[in-house]
C-alpha cells in the first residue's frame, strides 16, 4: 500500500480542501483569534509533536494568514521574542542590528527585535514536510506552471479524496498538457480506491503509460493480498491489467535506467578526461612525468573558492569567473615550475618524476598552510544544481551535464588551439623535433614554459570543475593522479583523442560494471582491464606511429 | 683468469666492501649497544633506535630490489611496494596464526577478524601458514608468481617505458582495493596486527627485536652480494646493455624478454623478503602498504641515493627515510617543505644521485683489462 | 672515497637517535600529541592537535600540573599506520611523555596499541569507534556503538516512522561493525531483512552516481527509508552532493551519520544538506555556558572567528580534564597510579551533565540527534534523557555477547561471563 | 670459419630445430644457392606501401649495395628480414632451410644473420671489450649467462677483432666516450663476433672521416666471400669502391638492379635520383 500520511492530516487535508474551496463561493468563517494566538505564543517551548498538532489545526481553521505563516515557517522566520510572544521576522540577515517583526495572525508590523532576543521555531524534517505538502495545494492555482507541477507532484504519493476533489476542480482549468498529464495521473491513482470496476479499469489503462514510481507501487498493491488471503483487488480484469501495466512500466523503466547509467559513465569519463587532458599535455607532449598535476589541479579549486570568498553574493558568476582564473593561477605556477626546475631536465624524464615529486608535497603543505587542513565549502551555483526531470523515470543531474559539457568545450578548445594557431604549431613543432624547431627560429624555452603552463592552466580549470563534485581539500591532487595518468597512459601517450576516447571509455565500463560487481570488484577489474589491455596494445589505444615512435 | 671485466663505478671492491663493512658494524654494535650498554649509558641505543634501524634496512633491501631492474635493466617498476606487501602479509599471516586462541575472541583456530566477521573455517589459502618453513616459502613464492605471470605478460608484449610503469602501477592500485576489501579475507583495512611471537619468541621483547635487525642486516647483505653477483655476471652485462639498447641486445641474439623477466622475478623475491622482514618490525600490514604512492617514493629514494649503484640506492634509502623520521618528528608541521625541496634539490643539482658526488673515474679514464 | 662521508654521516644519524632527549624532563610533565598533520587523515586530525595545545596552554595559565608546567610533544604521523607506532615508540621509549592523545582511525589505534601495552603508556582515544575493545592503557573518549548508532536508529524507527533501511559504509571495521550491529539490532525489532540494504565502498570513494541512483530506487518502493551513513573522510562530501543533485532531500529520505560533524560540514556548502541527521555526543549548537565558553576560547586561541568546534574535540576535552584530574588524585603522572586513579573520575560535559569513566574504560555519554542547518550547524531534534553508559563488547553480536570489560575488579579487559575466562589481547 | 653450427651448436636451439625442418619442407624450389630469399614482401604503415612487393635474392658471398631515395624502404627492408617488422604478404628465406617470418628477432640473430644500424647503436656504458663480449655467439639464455665466463678462445677472438676494427687501445673505455667513427667501427666488430653468414649493414659510413671510410671498405670487402653482405648506403663513391652488383630501391620496389654502370646509367634510376 501506498504510505499515507496520518490520520490526522486526511482529515485535515479535507478541511482545508473543503475551506478553500468554499473561500470561492463565501466568505471565509474566521477562527477565534484568541485561541489561535494561545496556541501560537506557546510554539517556543513546544516540543515537535505539540508544533505538528499546532500547524494542523492552523490548517484546519482556514485562518487567511495560514499561508504566509506556514511559508515563514518553512523558510526559518518564525521566531520567539523574549516575551513568549511568536512573531514572523521580514527577512533573516545577519549582518542586520535589529530585524523587522510581523505579527504572524493579522501580518500587521510589529516593531522591531534584536537577533539576540528573538529564538528561532525550529523545524525537523517531519515538520518541514507536511508544511510544504500543506503548502502544496496553496500552488494549485499558480500561475508558474513549475510551481503547479511541482505541488503536484508533491501531493502524489499522499493523495486523499479532498485533494483529488481540488484536482478535479483544476483539472477544467488546466492549460497547460504536462499539469495534465500530472493531474490525470492523481485522478486515476484516485480511482483505483474507488468502488466502480470501469472506473478501476480505466485508471489501471491511464496509468500504464506512466513512468513514476509512485505510480507502480501503487499497481504492485493491487497484487498484494490481505490478511485473510484475498486479493486486495477483487476484480481479476484489473489485476491482470495491473500486471501487464506493471511489466510495461518495468521494461520502459529499465530502458531509462540504461539511459542512465549510460550518463553516469559519460559523466565519470568526463571527469577523467578533464583531469587527464592537461597532463596529456605536460606529460603527453612534453614527456615530463608531472607528479605534480593533482596539486594544479587543487591550486584551481582552491582558486575558486577564493573567487567565491571574494564574491559572496555571485555564487552563479563566481564559477565563470574561476574559470580563466585559474587557468592563469595554475597556469602561473606551471610556468614558474617549468622555469625553475622542469627546463634543467629536459631529456632526463625520470628525474622530473623525483621533482615534481618534490613540488607536489611543497604545494600541498602551501595549502595546508595558507587554507589549514580544513576543506573548504566552494558553493554550487543555482544554476548547476538540481537535476533535470526528463520523465518520471530519468533524471539527469546538472552539474554533470554541464561538466560533460565543459569537458567537450576545454577539448575542443585545446584541440583548436593545438591545430589552428602558430603558438599551437610551435608546441607540436618543438615536441616533435626541438633541434629542427630550434633551427627554424623558433624559441623552444619560451614554447616549453608556454606548453607546461598551458598543460597547468588547464589543470587548473579541471580543478574548478572538481571543487564542484568532490572536497577541495589539501588531498585534492593525490587522488586524482593515478587516474589521469592510467587514461593518458590507456589512451596513447601524446594523443589528446586517445585521451577523450580513453577516458569516456574507462567511465563508462566502471559504471556499467559498477552495479553488478560493486564499486571496489568494478575498479579492479577495470584495472585488470587495463592491465591486459596494455599487452594487447603496448602503446594504448591510439599508439604514436612512425619514426617518431621509436625515440619513446 | 675468468674475473668479471669491469665494474660500475660505484660497486667497486672498495665501495663494496665499504658497504657490508657498515652493515656488519650496524649487526654487531647496535645488539650490544642495545642489549649490554645500560640505558643509563649515553651509548645506549633504545629499543626505538634498535626498531627504527631494522626498518631502515628492511627499506634499503626494497630499494636495492628497485635499483636492480629500474638501474640496471632499465624497468621503471612502480609497482614494487605490491611484491613488498605481498611478502608482508605472508609474514603477517603466519605471526596472525601465532596467536592461536590469545586473540580477542580466543577462537582457536581463526584470526579475530573472521570470529567477528562471522567466517567459519580458515579459508583455503591460510592452510599452512601456521607452518614457519610453509609461510617463508610464499614470502618469496608468492611475489615471485605474481612478478613471473605479470612480467611474461608485460615483457613477452614488448611493453615498455612509462607504459609498463603505468601498468605496474595499475597492478598495485588493483591489488592494494582487493587487499581492503574486508571480504577478501585480510583483514581489510585494518590488515594484521597484535602480533604476539615469531617462532615462539615475543615480538615486544628487546631480544627478538635485535635479532630481527641482525635477520634484516644479514638479508640486506645477502641480497647485496646477490644482486652485486648478478650485475658483475655477464647476465648482468647483457641486463645493462638492455637498458642501454634494447633493440641492439635482441639483434645480437638474446631474448631480451626473458631477461627482463628474470631479473624482475628476482627483484621482487628480495622486495617480498624485505616485506616479510618489515612486518614483524613494524608491527602491522595493511593494505595502504600497496598504495602506488609508496612505490614511487621508492623510486624516489633510489634516485636520491644514486640510480645504478646497488649501495646507493641503499644508502638512498635510509638517508630519505631517516630525514623523514627526524623531520616528522622535529617540524611535524613544515616537514613536507624540507622533503620536498630536498627533491627538488637532489635533482637539480645532483643529477646522479648522493652516489653522483663519487668521482666517475672509472667511467672517465681508460682501466686496464684484466682479459688478455 | 664518499663513502667514508657516508659512514660518518651515518654514525652521525645514529648518534642522533641513540643519545637520550634533553634530561630536562623533570621540569616539566610531557604530554604527546599523536595526531596525523599530512596525509588523508590531517583533515580531521589537525584539529585535535590544536585542541590538545589549547588545553595544555590553559591547564599552563593555571599553573599546570603538581606545580610543574605541562610541555607537548607534537609528531606527525602522516596519516601512515606503521609510522603511528613508531612515532609511539617515540613519544613513550624516547620522549617519555606521561600521556599520548591521538589517533584517529580504528587501524591507527590498532597499531599503537601494542606499543602502548608494551610500554605501559596512557592513550587518550577520542573518536567514535566500533567498539570490540578495551585495553588497560586506553582511555576511550568517543561513543562505542550504543552510544551513538543505536540511539539514531531508534529515533529514526520511532520518531520518523521508517521502515526500510540503507545501511551505506566505507569498507573497513567502523562500518562493517556498526552495521554488524546495527542489522542485529533492526531484526531483533523485526525489520524483514528484504528491508536492509547494506553496501560498503572503497576509502575515497569520489563517483556516487550509481549509489546514489540505487538508494533512490531502494527508498522509492513506498515506504518510509532512511539511509544509515558510516561513509568516512573524503567520500562524504561528493556523497552530499550527489545526493543533493539527484533531489534526494532529508524529507524523503533522511540520512544520519556517525562521522559527519561539523567540522566536516564546514568543508561544503550545507544549504542542499538541510534537515539530514547526525548522531553525535556533543553539538557545537547546544547552548550552555561551558559550551559557549569552550567554543569562544577556542575560537580566540586558533585565531579564525569562523572555526567549529566537534564532538572528537569534547573528547579531547573530556579525557585532557580527566586525565589532569587523575593526576592530581594520584599526586604522580606514573601510568599505573593514574590508570588505578581514573575509573569512576568524573568530569563536566560541555553539553550538560557529567562524562563519569568506566571501568570499562568508556565514558558515559548524552546522545543527540542533530539536523544539518544551512549554516552548516545542527539543530538538536532529540536527545536521550540522561547519560548513556559506554559498552566496550555489544550486546548485540554473537561474539561478544558475554563478554566485559572490567579494569577495576576484574582486571581484565575481555572476561567471559560464561567461561569465567580473560583472554585476548591483555591474556599474559 | 663456419659459424653456422658455432650459431646453433651452443644456443638454445630445439626450438626452432623443428621449425627448421618443417619449413625446409615447405621451402621454395628456386631457393636452391641463395642465401637470402626476399619475395614479393609488401609492408604497410597506416595504408602507406613502404614496400611493395619486394623482391631480392643475395647469393652465398656476395657483397649487395642497396641505394635509393629517403623513404625508398631501405630500413623497412632491414627491419623485416630481421623480424622487426612483420609484413603483410611475401616470404623471405634465410638459406634453404630457415622461413624468417617464422622467427623472432632473437632467433634471426641466432641463425646468422647480423644487423647493424643505421645510427650507430652500441651499449654506451659498457666498454669496448663487454660490447663484444655480449657479441660472441653461444649460450645467448639468462641462466647460461649468468656462470658464463670468456674462454681463452673467446678472449683471443676478442683480441683479435680489436685488432681488426682498430679499437685494442680504447679496450677499456665506454662506449660514450667513443667518436662517432670509433662507434661504427665496434658495432662492425660486434657483427663479426657474432660471426654471421649474413650481414645487413645500414649505412656504416655515414659521419665517417675519408680515412675511415676507406678502411671501412677495406673491411667489408674483406667479409665477402667468407659471409654475403648486404650494403645501404647512400655514399655513391663509397657504394662504387666495393660493390659488384647494387640494387635501387624505389617506393618500395626494385627499380633497377646491376653493376655500378649499369644502374647509373639506367634512365629510371636517373630519373628518380634527379628528377626527385
Amino acid at each position: 500500500m501506498t504510505a499515507r500520511p496520518r490520520g490526522g492530516w486526511r482529515r485535515l487535508t479535507l478541511l482545508l480542501v473543503a475551506a478553500l474551496l468554499a473561500t470561492a463561493v463565501r466568505a471565509v468563517a474566521q477562527a477565534p483569534d484568541e485561541e489561535m494566538r494561545a496556541a501560537l505564543d506557546g510554539l517556543g517551548e513546544a516540543g515537535f509533536a505539540d508544533k505538528q498538532a499546532f500547524a494542523e489545526r492552523l490548517v484546519a481553521s482556514g485562518h487567511r494568514s495560514v499561508r504566509p505563516l506556514l511559508e515563514a515557517w518553512l523558510d526559518d522566520r518564525l521566531y520567539a521574542r523574549a516575551d513568549k510572544r511568536t512573531v514572523i521576522v521580514k527577512a533573516v540577515d545577519e549582518r542586520l542590528a535589529t530585524y523587522d517583526l510581523v505579527d504572524p495572525l493579522t501580518l500587521a508590523d510589529a516593531g522591531t527585535g534584536a537577533p539576540a532576543e528573538l529564538t528561532r521555531i525550529g523545524t525537523n524534517n517531519q515538520l518541514r514536510r507536511a508544511l510544504r505538502t500543506a503548502l502544496a495545494r496553496f500552488s494549485f492555482a499558480s500561475p508558474d506552471k513549475s510551481v503547479r507541477l511541482a505541488a503536484i507532484r508533491q501531493m502524489l504519493p499522499t493523495l486523499d479524496a479532498a485533494t483529488v476533489e481540488l484536482l478535479r476542480h483544476r483539472a477544467t482549468a488546466e492549460t497547460d498538457a504536462d499539469v495534465q498529464f500530472e493531474i490525470a495521473t492523481a485522478i486515476a491513482l484516485a480511482a483505483l480506491d474507488g468502488d466502480d470496476v470501469g472506473a478501476r479499469r480505466a485508471a489501471v489503462g491511464t496509468l500504464s503509460s506512466r513512468l513514476s514510481s509512485d505510480v507502480r507501487n501503487r499497481l504492485a498493491a493491487l497484487l498484494e493480498k490481505s490478511d485473510d488471503g484475498g486479493y486486495l483487488e477483487g476484480d481479476e480484469e484489473v489485476r491482470a491489467a495491473a500486471a501487464a501495466a506493471i511489466a510495461a512500466i518495468d521494461g520502459r523503466r529499465r530502458i531509462y535506467e540504461g539511459i542512465e547509467t549510460l550518463f553516469f559513465g559519460v559523466s565519470l569519463g568526463s571527469v577523467l578526461v578533464l583531469v587527464a587532458i592537461g597532463l596529456a599535455i605536460t606529460f603527453g607532449v612534453m614527456g615530463v612525468i608531472n607528479m605534480a598535476h593533482g596539486e594544479l589541479m587543487m591550486l584551481g579549486a582552491y582558486t575558486t573558492y577564493v573567487v567565491q570568498t571574494l564574491l559572496p553574493e555571485h555564487v552563479g558568476a563566481s564559477v565563470l569567473v574561476a574559470v580563466p582564473a585559474a587557468f592563469v593561477v595554475s597556469g602561473a605556477v606551471g610556468v614558474v615550475i617549468e622555469r625553475s626546475i622542469i627546463r634543467f631536465l629536459y631529456g632526463r624524464p625520470l628525474e622530473t618524476l623525483l621533482a615534481t615529486f618534490g613540488v607536489s608535497l611543497v604545494l600541498q603543505q602551501t595549502v595546508r598552510s595558507l587554507f589549514s587542513a580544513n576543506n573548504r565549502a566552494v558553493e554550487t551555483p543555482a544554476w548547476m544544481s538540481g537535476a533535470w526531470q526528463i520523465n518520471g523515470a530519468l533524471a539527469i543531474t546538472y552539474n554533470r551535464l554541464f561538466i560533460v559539457i565543459f569537458t567537450l568545450g576545454v577539448f575542443a578548445l585545446l584541440l583548436a588551439v593545438l591545430k589552428r594557431t602558430r603558438v599551437g604549431l610551435e608546441i607540436r613543432a618543438v615536441s616533435q623535433n626541438r633541434a629542427m624547431a630550434r633551427a627554424m627560429g623558433i624559441r623552444s624555452e619560451w614554447v616549453d614554459a608556454l606548453t607546461f603552463g598551458l598543460g597547468s592552466g588547464i589543470a587548473g580549470v579541471a580543478g574548478v570543475a572538481l571543487s564542484q563534485l568532490t572536497n577541495v581539500g589539501p588531498n585534492l591532487g593525490q587522488a586524482y593522479i593515478i587516474d589521469s595518468f592510467m587514461v593518458v597512459v590507456f589512451g596513447g601517450v601524446g594523443n589528446l583523442w586517445g585521451t577523450l576516447i580513453g577516458g569516456m571509455s574507462l567511465g563508462i565500463v566502471n559504471k556499467i560494471l559498477e552495479p553488478y560487481a560493486g564499486a571496489v570488484l568494478g575498479k579492479i577489474l577495470v584495472l585488470v582491464g587495463l592491465i591486459l589491455f596494455i599487452q594487447r596494445r603496448p602503446r594504448g589505444l591510439f599508439p604514436p606511429t612512425g619514426r617518431a615512435a621509436e625515440g619513446m | 683468469m675468468g674475473a668479471p671485466l669491469r665494474l660500475l663505478p660505484g660497486d667497486s671492491r672498495g665501495a663494496a666492501a665499504s658497504f657490508l663493512g657498515l652493515l656488519a658494524i650496524i649487526a654487531i654494535t647496535i645488539p650490544i649497544l642495545n642489549l649490554a650498554v645500560p640505558a643509563s649509558s649515553p651509548l645506549h641505543v633504545s629499543t626505538y633506535a634498535t626498531a627504527l634501524i631494522g626498518k631502515y634496512l628492511c627499506y634499503a633491501m626494497l630499494a636495492l630490489a628497485v635499483d636492480l631492474v629500474w638501474g640496471f635493466c632499465g624497468i621503471l617498476s612502480l609497482g614494487h611496494a605490491a611484491f613488498f606487501a605481498l611478502g608482508g602479509y605472508a609474514m603477517g599471516m603466519y605471526l596472525m596464526r601465532q596467536i592461536g586462541p590469545r586473540g580477542v575472541y580466543g577462537h582457536a583456530v581463526l584470526p579475530d577478524f573472521m570470529v567477528f566477521l562471522n567466517w567459519q573455517e580458515l579459508p583455503w589459502f591460510w592452510y599452512g601458514f601456521n607452518h614457519f618453513p610453509v609461510a617463508v616459502v610464499m614470502m618469496a613464492l608468492v611475489p615471485a608468481l605474481l612478478a613471473l605471470v605479470f612480467g611474461w605478460l608485460a615483457f613477452r608484449s614488448r611493453v615498455t617505458g612509462v607504459y609498463l610503469s603505468i601498468i605496474t602501477q595499475a597492478l598495485s592500485y588493483a591489488l592494494m582495493l582487493a587487499f581492503f576489501r574486508n571480504d577478501m579475507g585480510f583483514g581489510g583495512n585494518n590488515g594484521f596486527t597484535d602480533f604476539k611471537d615469531l617462532l615462539g619468541y615475543d615480538l615486544q621483547r628487546d631480544g627478538t627485536r635485535v635479532v630481527l635487525l641482525v635477520c634484516s642486516a644479514v638479508a640486506l647483505g645477502i641480497s647485496y652480494l646477490a644482486c652485486r653477483a648478478i650485475v658483475a655476471s655477464r647476465a648482468g652485462r647483457v641486463v645493462r646493455a638492455i637498458r642501454d639498447a634494447e633493440s641492439r641486445t635482441r639483434f645480437l641474439g638474446y631474448r631480451v624478454e626473458s631477461f627482463k623477466l628474470w631479473i624482475f622475478v628476482f627483484s621482487a623475491v628480495i622486495a617480498g623478503v624485505a616485506g616479510a622482514l618489515y612486518v614483524p618490525q613494524v608491527g602491522i600490514i595493511n593494505p595502504s602498504e600497496f598504495a602506488p604512492i609508496n612505490s614511487i617514493e621508492v623510486v624516489i629514494w633510489v634516485a636520491v641515493g644514486g640510480r645504478g649503484t646497488l649501495h646507493g640506492a641503499a644508502l638512498g634509502a635510509v638517508l630519505v627515510n631517516f630525514t623523514k623520521t627526524y623531520f616528522t618528528g622535529a617540524l611535524p608541521e613544515v616537514w613536507l617543505y624540507a622533503l620536498g625541496t630536498l627533491f627538488v634539490l637532489v635533482t637539480l643539482f645532483l643529477p646522479r644521485g648522493l652516489m653522483g658526488i663519487v668521482p666517475l673515474r672509472a667511467a672517465a679514464l681508460p682501466e686496464p683489462v684484466e682479459a688478455k | 672515497m664518499k663513502l667514508k662521508q657516508f659512514c660518518v654521516a651515518a654514525g652521525l644519524a645514529l648518534a642522533a637517535l641513540a643519545t637520550p632527549h634533553a634530561v630536562l624532563a623533570q621540569a616539566t610533565i610531557k604530554v604527546g600529541v599523536l595526531h596525523s598533520l599530512s596525509g588523508t587523515m590531517a583533515i580531521s586530525e589537525t584539529t585535535l592537535k590544536d585542541t590538545i595545545l589549547m588545553m595544555i596552554d590553559e591547564q599552563n595559565k593555571k599553573g599546570g600540573l603538581l606545580g610543574r608546567k605541562l610541555e607537548a610533544v607534537v609528531v606527525d604521523p602522516a596519516s601512515d599506520w606503521p609510522l603511528f607506532a613508531e612515532k609511539a615508540r617515540q613519544l613513550l621509549e624516547r620522549d617519555k611523555v606521561a600521556v599520548v592523545f591521538g589517533c584517529w582511525t580504528s587501524v591507527s589505534r590498532k597499531s599503537v596499541l601494542p606499543v602502548f601495552e608494551k610500554n605501559n603508556g596512557l592513550l587518550f582515544y577520542p573518536v567514535q569507534y566500533e567498539g570490540e575493545e578495551s585495553s588497560k592503557n586506553v582511555i576511550y573518549t568517543g561513543a562505542a556503538p550504543n552510544q551513538q548508532a543505536i540511539p539514531a536508529v531508534d529515533y529514526l524507527m520511532k520518531e520518523v516512522g521508517v521502515q526500510r533501511w540503507v545501511l551505506e559504509g566505507t569498507d573497513y571495521v567502523y562500518p562493517r561493525t556498526t552495521n554488524k550491529v546495527l542489522e542485529a539490532y533492526l531484526l531483533s525489532k523485526g525489520v524483514k531483512a528484504a528491508d536492509i540494504s547494506i553496501n560498503y565502498t572503497p576509502f575515497g570513494h569520489a563517483d556516487w552516481q550509481t549509489r546514489v541512483a540505487a538508494i533512490k530506487r531502494f527508498g522509492s518502493a513506498g515506504r518510509k527509508t532512511a539511509v544509515v551513513s558510516t561513509i568516512n573522510g573524503d567520500a562524504n562530501v561528493p556523497f552530499y552532493k550527489e545526493l543533493a543533485n539527484q533531489k534526494i532531500s532529508a524529507e524523503d529520505i533522511p540520512v544520519v551519520a556517525f562521522s559527519v560533524g561539523e567540522e566536516e560540514l564546514s568543508g561544503l556548502d550545507a544549504k542542499p544538506l538541510v534537515g539530514h541527521l547526525a548522531a553525535w555526543n556533543y553539538f557545537q549548537s547546544v547552548s550552555t555556558p561551558a559550551n559557549k565558553e569552550f567554543i569562544s576560547k577556542w575560537k580566540t586561541y586558533i585565531k579564525k572567528p569562523n572555526r567549529t568546534t566537534n564532538d572528537p574535540m569534547e573528547a579531547h576535552f573530556i579525557g585532557f580534564n580527566l586525565w589532569a584530574k587523575a593526576v592530581e588524585t594520584a599526586k604522580s603522572t606514573d601510568v599505573d597510579k593514574v590508570l588505578a586513579a581514573l575509573p569512576g573520575l568524573e568530569t563536566p560535559n560541555l553539553t550538560g551533565g557529567v562524562a563519569k569513566l568506566l571501568p570499562n574504560h568508556h565514558l558515559t555519554k548524552p546522545v543527540y540527534i542533530g539536523e544539518v542547518r544551512a549554516d552548516g550547524q545542527f539543530d538538536v531534534v532529540w536527545k536521550t534523557t540522561g547519560t548513556v553508559p559506554g559498552d566496550a563488547w555489544s550486546d548485540f553480536l554473537p561474539v561478544s555477547r558475554d563478554t566485559e570489560a572490567d579494569w577495576v575488579t576484574l582486571k581484565c579487559g575481555n572476561y567471559n561471563t560464561k567461561t569465567k575466562v580473560c583472554s585476548g589481547q591483555n591474556y599474559k | 670459419m663456419n659459424t653456422w653450427t658455432n650459431a646453433t651448436g651452443n644456443g638454445k636451439a630445439t626450438d626452432w630445430r623443428a621449425l627448421r625442418e618443417a619449413a625446409s619442407r615447405r621451402a621454395p624450389p628456386e631457393l636452391a644457392g641463395k642465401i637470402l630469399y626476399v619475395e614479393g614482401v609488401t609492408v604497410s604503415f597506416d595504408g602507406f606501401k613502404a614496400l611493395d612487393h619486394l623482391s631480392l635474392y643475395v647469393d652465398p658471398g656476395e657483397l649487395r649495395c642497396i641505394i635509393g631515395p629517403n623513404g625508398a624502404g631501405k630500413t623497412t627492408m632491414m627491419d623485416v628480414i630481421t623480424g622487426k617488422t612483420r609484413p603483410d604478404v611475401g616470404s623471405v628465406w634465410f638459406g634453404r632451410s630457415v622461413d624468417l617470418l617464422l622467427l623472432d628477432e632473437p632467433a634471426i640473430a641466432q641463425v646468422g644473420i647480423g644487423r647493424k644500424f643505421q645510427k650507430p647503436t652500441v651499449f654506451e656504458q659498457l666498454t669496448v671489450v663487454e660490447n663484444l663480449e655480449l657479441s660472441l655467439p653461444g649460450a645467448k639464455t639468462f641462466w647460461r649467462t649468468l656462470l658464463a665466463r670468456p674462454t681463452a678462445a673467446e678472449r683471443a677472438r676478442i683480441d683479435e677483432t680489436l685488432e681488426i676494427i682498430g679499437l685494442t687501445g680504447q679496450r677499456g673505455l665506454t662506449g660514450s666516450v667513443l667518436s662517432h667513427g670509433q662507434k661504427q667501427w665496434l658495432e662492425i666488430g660486434m657483427l663479426l663476433m657474432q660471426g654471421p653468414e649474413l650481414l645487413l649493414v645500414d649505412e656504416p659510413v655515414a659521419g665517417m672521416t675519408p680515412q675511415e671510410t676507406e678502411r671501412t671498405a677495406e673491411l667489408l670487402l674483406s667479409l665477402a666471400g667468407k659471409h654475403s653482405v648486404v650494403v645501404v648506403e647512400h655514399d655513391m663513391e663509397f657504394v662504387r669502391s666495393i660493390a659488384s652488383r647494387v640494387t635501387v630501391l624505389h617506393e618500395g620496389r626494385v627499380l633497377a638492379e646491376g653493376d655500378m654502370d649499369q644502374v647509373q646509367n639506367d634512365p629510371k634510376v636517373i630519373e628518380v635520383y634527379l628528377g626527385a
